[in-house]
């Protein structure tokens, strides 16, 4: 059946942050032990909800307006705002309520990417100056990359010449896609970035999917890990996966740095500079067929991860792997054993809240 | 051999010739892709005649396969051409600031344009030497033709140019009085009928 | 601009994409087989104030609600031929094509920007081709109805809009009714106003509520090398060789036609090409001759000015030049009007949505 | 350049006149049928540089058949640039094409307005499509060109009042002329293409005279032909043999692909038959 189409419904309730959110938010060392039980051990002191609607209903959605609580005892976080002459806690945003010990916050359900310094982002070229770049990150506005923070071809010890100025575009041209750092940020909320490592730069040899970063309801999630290779099923060797804080994601086929393994006795200058020979190349490597397959199932995770409202992060990311490799297992050889939108995307989703 | 081709036009194949301008490539073939005068030139010893002796550059190209093109020259007085690094462009000084001088490309090599493109002259770019000295309005006034070379295709709008040569600057001016001047030295113009100096990167005349 | 957006992807994006799509079979970015359309919800009688109206969307996000309003209007030029005969006009009553109004809106682009009236044009020509349609809106000699039809996207387009816009019509007209004649002959028509009475303007079966005849859909089919691909996303459209929009309407089974395997006979309207954006995608540049590439970089290259014409290297994204073979455009569209194949299955999912 | 600041009353606010049909059958004027074969084109006047103020230019007529006084289709195309794109678009590593097709207020029987309207956007589209495909862009980074296509007289009959009604025929021949038109005014302004991309149109008709049966014929003119069942304009390459625009409507009497296919074919014909005027034409303005 090449289409299915079905009737409206509402949206199963999912609440994406319910049992992790607190978690991903707090991110004890601990956080691999086992499902979360409430840092505080007390759940009498929930915050109780002013508005009557929204005790009777169970949906853990507050709008703006919404009194979270008069209790003093409550610190105010983002997304809310104490009324003039009072002491309620009030939203100021549509979203869902998080509890940091004291404090309360409000994670909306959409919002752009608000980035800080010292993340690690995905991001893409849209326009080329004169001395910079200005890059697409998902945020309100467009970050900037100087050409000073850039690593140049040939090493640490080359030295910026007004040739790298006048052939800027040969570095990032329109389009291009590169993994940089937040390095600074401006009042406006204006990002400036830096590659000024081997680990980031030009992004090649995969695909590009973007989906709600920090701040969404479901999405990437900071965390300790934004960047991890794996071994893919079925022969599929080593992927990349770049999960972008501004949510945009990278998935590709892992290239062994060159002469990396060489040991001690290269010097860091000699790896810099042999890293930094790929560093701004456009050309693909080959790519097998079963590479791409479970590149473009990785990708089918990622989106189903967003669709169900669920986070995206390394843990998810790698059990719905996981899950989606038995899954199509199970089903057999079949044509469509790497899709997983509609049905199969609940299907995964279900399986992965249960577990 | 010159005959006259029209696009889409078998010209040979890859093996035997390398594609010039108005060539393009079409599966193992090369086909014309302008109305235009086919010319075969045969490769030259030493690629590229005005090479810079102070570098040791790797041979370009193993395959010495003559080299064939299509060119519009003859067929119509009017032709494009887009300016290209390395080419000595004639243009006139639109609008200067402190940092660069806006100018007007009007001739690119020895072709007239239709359309005026626009360049940039940047203040680092006017002369090879103490760069850090330089001042654009005592390098140009709008209206000067200048002759310049392109160093980069630039950003959106503009195409970089430079004057850090001798033979290349100003080589017409006017002076404040609107008299037509001529050069004295290799900084300065002068007003024949007021006397008056103004300075100017001037070209060194052939 | 191009009929369709130009998008902003990298060389590096370009050539997997292309890669990926061009094995056999196709690995398409989201893992979809190449027949496969992406899931929707669809529903219809959204609108109370209209005489039909559907609305569909995508799991991205992307939505789209069509309104169907009919006006009773003076046929122009009918008074000069008042009198003759009317049961002999019966049969060949002719509709016009200016008695459909389409109008379609895509936001951030203006209204009179030629992409939107391309995909209107696209739409309308399918509806207008299938010549029994305009005969539906015949009132009698002096008047008929003028259909308008209101095509809105409300989402941003996130992809070429085309397949979600067709089949939101197709739906809003399948459940559109035309209120119930009951003057006769050439006198000013007056209506029953039961609007449970009210005829639908595709007639249906009054046990099983199928309809009987269906308005046409308009499918997007690509061609990556040797691979057919339906229903593409952005990405894979900014790598595609050709793109066509090709409109399919139901033709009525002849006796002879019976054993002819399953599915409904299907013919074809209109096939338009539409401009691939893959001719407007940066290329990507060879690592032999990237400035930028290796060691050698460092030592000062002058930047090169104007990319040489050169072979085609691999792993490097080269825009597509020229246009398709014949032959591939007619495996796409031989594809689309497949007996049982792609469109009659989409044909038979949007038979199954509830009414209402 | 349509113009957006003030409102233009609606261009066709007035009914236009409708000329009664004769109420005795018998004396109803009717165009002579096709006399020319069926895969023969209408006579094609071509030539190029014919604006001198443009980049490249070109001019087409195509002959109309049968009855004296009534023309066919004329054509201007003028080509401007390439020429620096404005300041404020964005770095673009290929040439931008834009397209403008626009019917002149009196080349139709019904007037037009000056503001281009869906149609002539629609028009415009297929244009761009069809050259797109034959360009080769990357030669022209960061700049533009704009093709302009005026059709100083359109291909319709004035004597048949609406007797087929729809003017959506004329369109495909009139796409097909654009085609040819604008791909010699391409080859004049020197802009490089992969080869010379030429219109063509067919369509399957239906006359009385042949008791009904459905026939294929190549540049149809609509008004000598009882009803026209389906059409396809090409614009195809014909070193390359391909197809950089299709455009195909009507309605197919059946579902097999042979009759499209033919269709398709004999378009690509007609395409060929245009291609060999362009071709000489272009060829003797260097000669």
């Amino acid at each position: 059946m090449p289409i299915t189409i079905n009737a409206p419904s509402a949206r199963p309730n999912q609440n994406p942050f319910s049992d992790s959110d607190s978690d991903s938010e707090s991110n004890s060392p601990s956080g691999g032990g086992g499902p979360l039980s409430d840092p505080d051990g007390d759940t009498s002191m929930l915050p109780p909800a002013a508005n009557p609607t929204t005790t009777s209903s169970k949906s853990p959605i507050v709008t703006p307006g919404e009194v979270i609580t008069s209790d003093p005892q409550w610190m105010r976080g983002h997304g809310t705002y104490l009324p003039p002459h009072t002491t309620s806690i009030t939203s100021s945003v549509a979203g869902t309520l998080t509890r940091t010990n004291k404090l309360l916050s409000i994670r909306p359900l959409r919002a752009r990417y608000t980035p800080e310094v010292g993340d690690l982002i995905v991001g893409r070229i849209v326009e080329v100056q004169a001395k910079r770049w200005r890059v697409d990150v998902g945020a309100t506005q467009l970050a900037s990359l100087p050409l000073s923070a850039i690593n140049l071809p040939g090493g640490i010890l080359r030295k910026r010449t007004e040739t790298d100025e006048l052939q800027i575009r040969s570095f990032f041209a329109e389009g291009d896609l590169l993994i940089a750092e937040v390095q600074q940020l401006f009042q406006d909320g204006g990002a400036v970035l830096h590659t000024r490592s081997l680990k980031y730069g030009k992004l090649r040899n995969g695909v590009f999917v973007a989906v709600s970063g920090m701040g969404g309801g479901g999405g990437v999630v900071r965390s300790r890990r934004q960047v991890w290779t794996l071994e893919a099923a079925n022969g599929g060797g080593l992927v990349d996966v770049v999960l972008g804080v501004n949510g945009y994601v990278w998935i590709s086929k892992h290239v062994e740095m060159p002469e990396a393994e060489k040991g001690p006795g290269a010097g860091i200058t000699n790896l810099e500079e042999s890293v930094s020979a790929t560093m701004y190349s456009s050309q693909n490597d080959r790519i097998g067929v079963e590479t791409m397959r479970e590149i473009a199932r990785l990708r089918g995770v990622v989106t189903a991860l967003v669709e169900n409202g669920l986070r995206v992060d390394e843990e998810m990311v790698m059990k719905g792997y996981h899950e989606a490799v038995e899954m199509s297992m199970m089903a057999g050889e079949g044509q469509e054993d790497i899709y997983l939108g509609g049905e199969r995307g609940s299907q995964l989703a279900a399986v992965l809240t249960v577990a | 051999m010159a005959s006259v081709t029209i696009p889409g036009q078998l010209l040979g194949p890859t093996s035997k010739y390398q594609p010039g301008p108005g060539t393009h490539i079409h599966q193992t073939n090369l086909y014309s892709s302008l109305l235009g005068v086919v010319h075969v030139s045969q490769p030259v010893k030493a690629p590229g005649p005005a090479k810079r002796l102070n570098k040791i550059t790797p041979a370009p190209a193993p395959a010495e396969l003559p080299t064939i093109s299509v060119s519009r020259s003859g067929v119509s007085e009017k032709r494009e051409v887009l300016p290209e690094v390395g080419n000595v462009v004639l243009c006139r000084v639109v609008r200067i600031s402190p940092r660069q001088a806006v100018v007007a490309i009007l001739i690119c090599g020895d072709t007239v344009l239709d359309a005026e493109w626009q360049g940039v002259i940047r203040v680092q770019d006017v002369r090879a030497t103490e760069k850090d000295r330089v001042k654009i309005y005592e390098s140009f006034r709008p209206g000067d033709i200048v002759r310049a070379e392109v160093i980069s295709l630039g950003d959106q709008a503009n195409y970089y140019l430079s004057t850090a040569k001798n033979e290349l600057g100003v080589i017409m001016a006017t002076s404040e009085a609107g008299n037509t001047m001529y050069p004295v030295s290799w900084k300065e113009y002068r007003d024949p009928e007021t006397g008056v100096s103004e300075a100017r990167k001037v070209a060194k005349p052939f | 601009m191009a009929t369709t957006q130009q998008v902003l992807l990298s060389p590096a994006e370009l050539a997997y994409l292309h890669a990926s799509l061009s094995l056999t079979p196709p690995i398409r970015p989201d893992g979809r087989a190449p027949n496969l359309f992406r899931p929707l919800v669809a529903e219809t009688g959204i609108l109370p104030g209209t005489n039909g109206s559907a609305r569909i969307c995508f799991a991205d996000g992307t939505e789209a609600i069509v309104g169907v309003k009919a006006e009773v209007e003076k046929t122009r030029g009918a008074d000069a031929t008042e009198g003759g005969e009317d049961a002999e006009e019966d049969n060949n009553r002719e509709g016009r094509s200016e008695w459909v109004e389409l109008t379609v809106e895509i936001p951030g682009l203006r209204d009179d920007d030629s992409g939107t009236a391309f995909l209107s044009a696209m739409l309308q020509e399918a509806l207008l081709a299938d010549g029994g349609f305009a005969r539906k809106l015949w009132i009698n000699r002096r008047y008929h109805w003028k259909l308008y039809l209101d095509i809105l996207l409300i989402s941003p387009p996130l992809s070429y809009p085309l397949p979600l816009l067709s089949l939101t019509t197709h739906l809003a007209l399948l459940a559109t009714r035309l209120p119930r004649l009951k003057s006769e002959g050439d006198e000013d028509p007056f209506f029953d106003d039961d609007w449970a009475a009210a005829p639908y303007l595709y007639p249906r079966d009054k046990k099983s509520s199928k309809a009987l005849a269906r308005p046409p859909v308009t499918l997007l089919v690509m061609a990556v090398g040797r691979n057919i691909i339906f229903d593409p996303a952005k990405e894979e459209l900014a790598v595609a060789d050709v793109a066509l929009a090709v409109s399919v309407g139901e033709a009525a089974e002849t006796d002879d036609d019976k054993g002819k395997g399953k599915g409904r006979k299907l013919r074809l309207l209109s096939i338009r090409t539409i401009d691939p954006p893959s001719r407007l995608t940066p290329p990507g540049v060879p690592n032999a001759s990237n400035a930028a590439y290796g060691a050698a970089g460092a030592t000062q290259k002058q930047p090169e000015a104007r990319m040489a014409e050169a072979e085609v290297v691999e792993g490097v994204w080269r825009a597509p030049r020229g246009g398709a073979k014949p032959l591939v455009m007619a495996a796409l569209v031989q594809k689309a009007l497949e007996r049982g194949g792609v469109a009659d299955e989409v044909l038979d999912a949007l038979d199954g949505v509830d009414l209402g | 350049m349509a113009d957006r600041r003030r409102i233009n009353g609606p261009p066709g606010a007035t009914i236009p006149p409708i000329y009664e049909d004769a109420s005795d059958k018998s004396v109803v004027t009717r165009q002579p049928p096709r006399s020319r074969p069926a895969n023969a084109i209408r006579q094609t006047y071509l030539k190029t540089g014919v604006t001198p103020s443009a980049s490249g230019s070109a001019y087409l007529e195509v002959e109309m058949a049968g009855k004296p006084g009534v023309s066919g289709l004329k054509l201007s195309c003028t080509v401007h640039g390439p020429r620096s794109l404005p300041r404020s678009s964005l770095f673009s590593p290929h040439i931008i094409l834009s397209t403008h097709v626009k019917f002149a207020p009196f080349a139709t029987k019904q007037r037009r307005g000056y503001l281009r309207d869906p149609t002539e956007r629609d028009l415009g589209s297929h244009l761009e499509a069809a050259l797109r495909g034959a360009i080769i862009a990357d030669r022209w980074p960061k700049s533009g060109v704009d093709i302009i296509v005026s059709i100083i007289e359109g291909d319709q009959d004035r004597e048949t009042s609406r007797q087929q009604g729809d003017e959506a025929w004329d369109m495909m021949n009139t796409l097909s002329g654009c085609i040819t038109v604008a791909s010699a005014a391409l080859a004049d302004a020197g802009i490089d293409c992969v080869d010379t991309v030429a219109g063509g149109v067919a369509a399957l008709v239906r006359d009385d005279a042949d008791n009904g049966k459905p026939k294929i014929v190549i540049d149809p003119v609509p008004s000598e032909h009882d009803k026209i069942e389906a059409a396809c304009c090409v614009a195809y390459l014909p070193t390359r043999d391909e197809i950089t625009n299709l455009w195909f409507k009507g309605d197919m009497p059946d579902d097999d692909m042979a009759t499209y296919m033919e269709l398709v074919q004999q378009g690509i014909q007609a395409s060929k038959h245009a291609n060999r005027v362009l071709v000489q034409c272009i060829g003797e303005t260097v000669g």
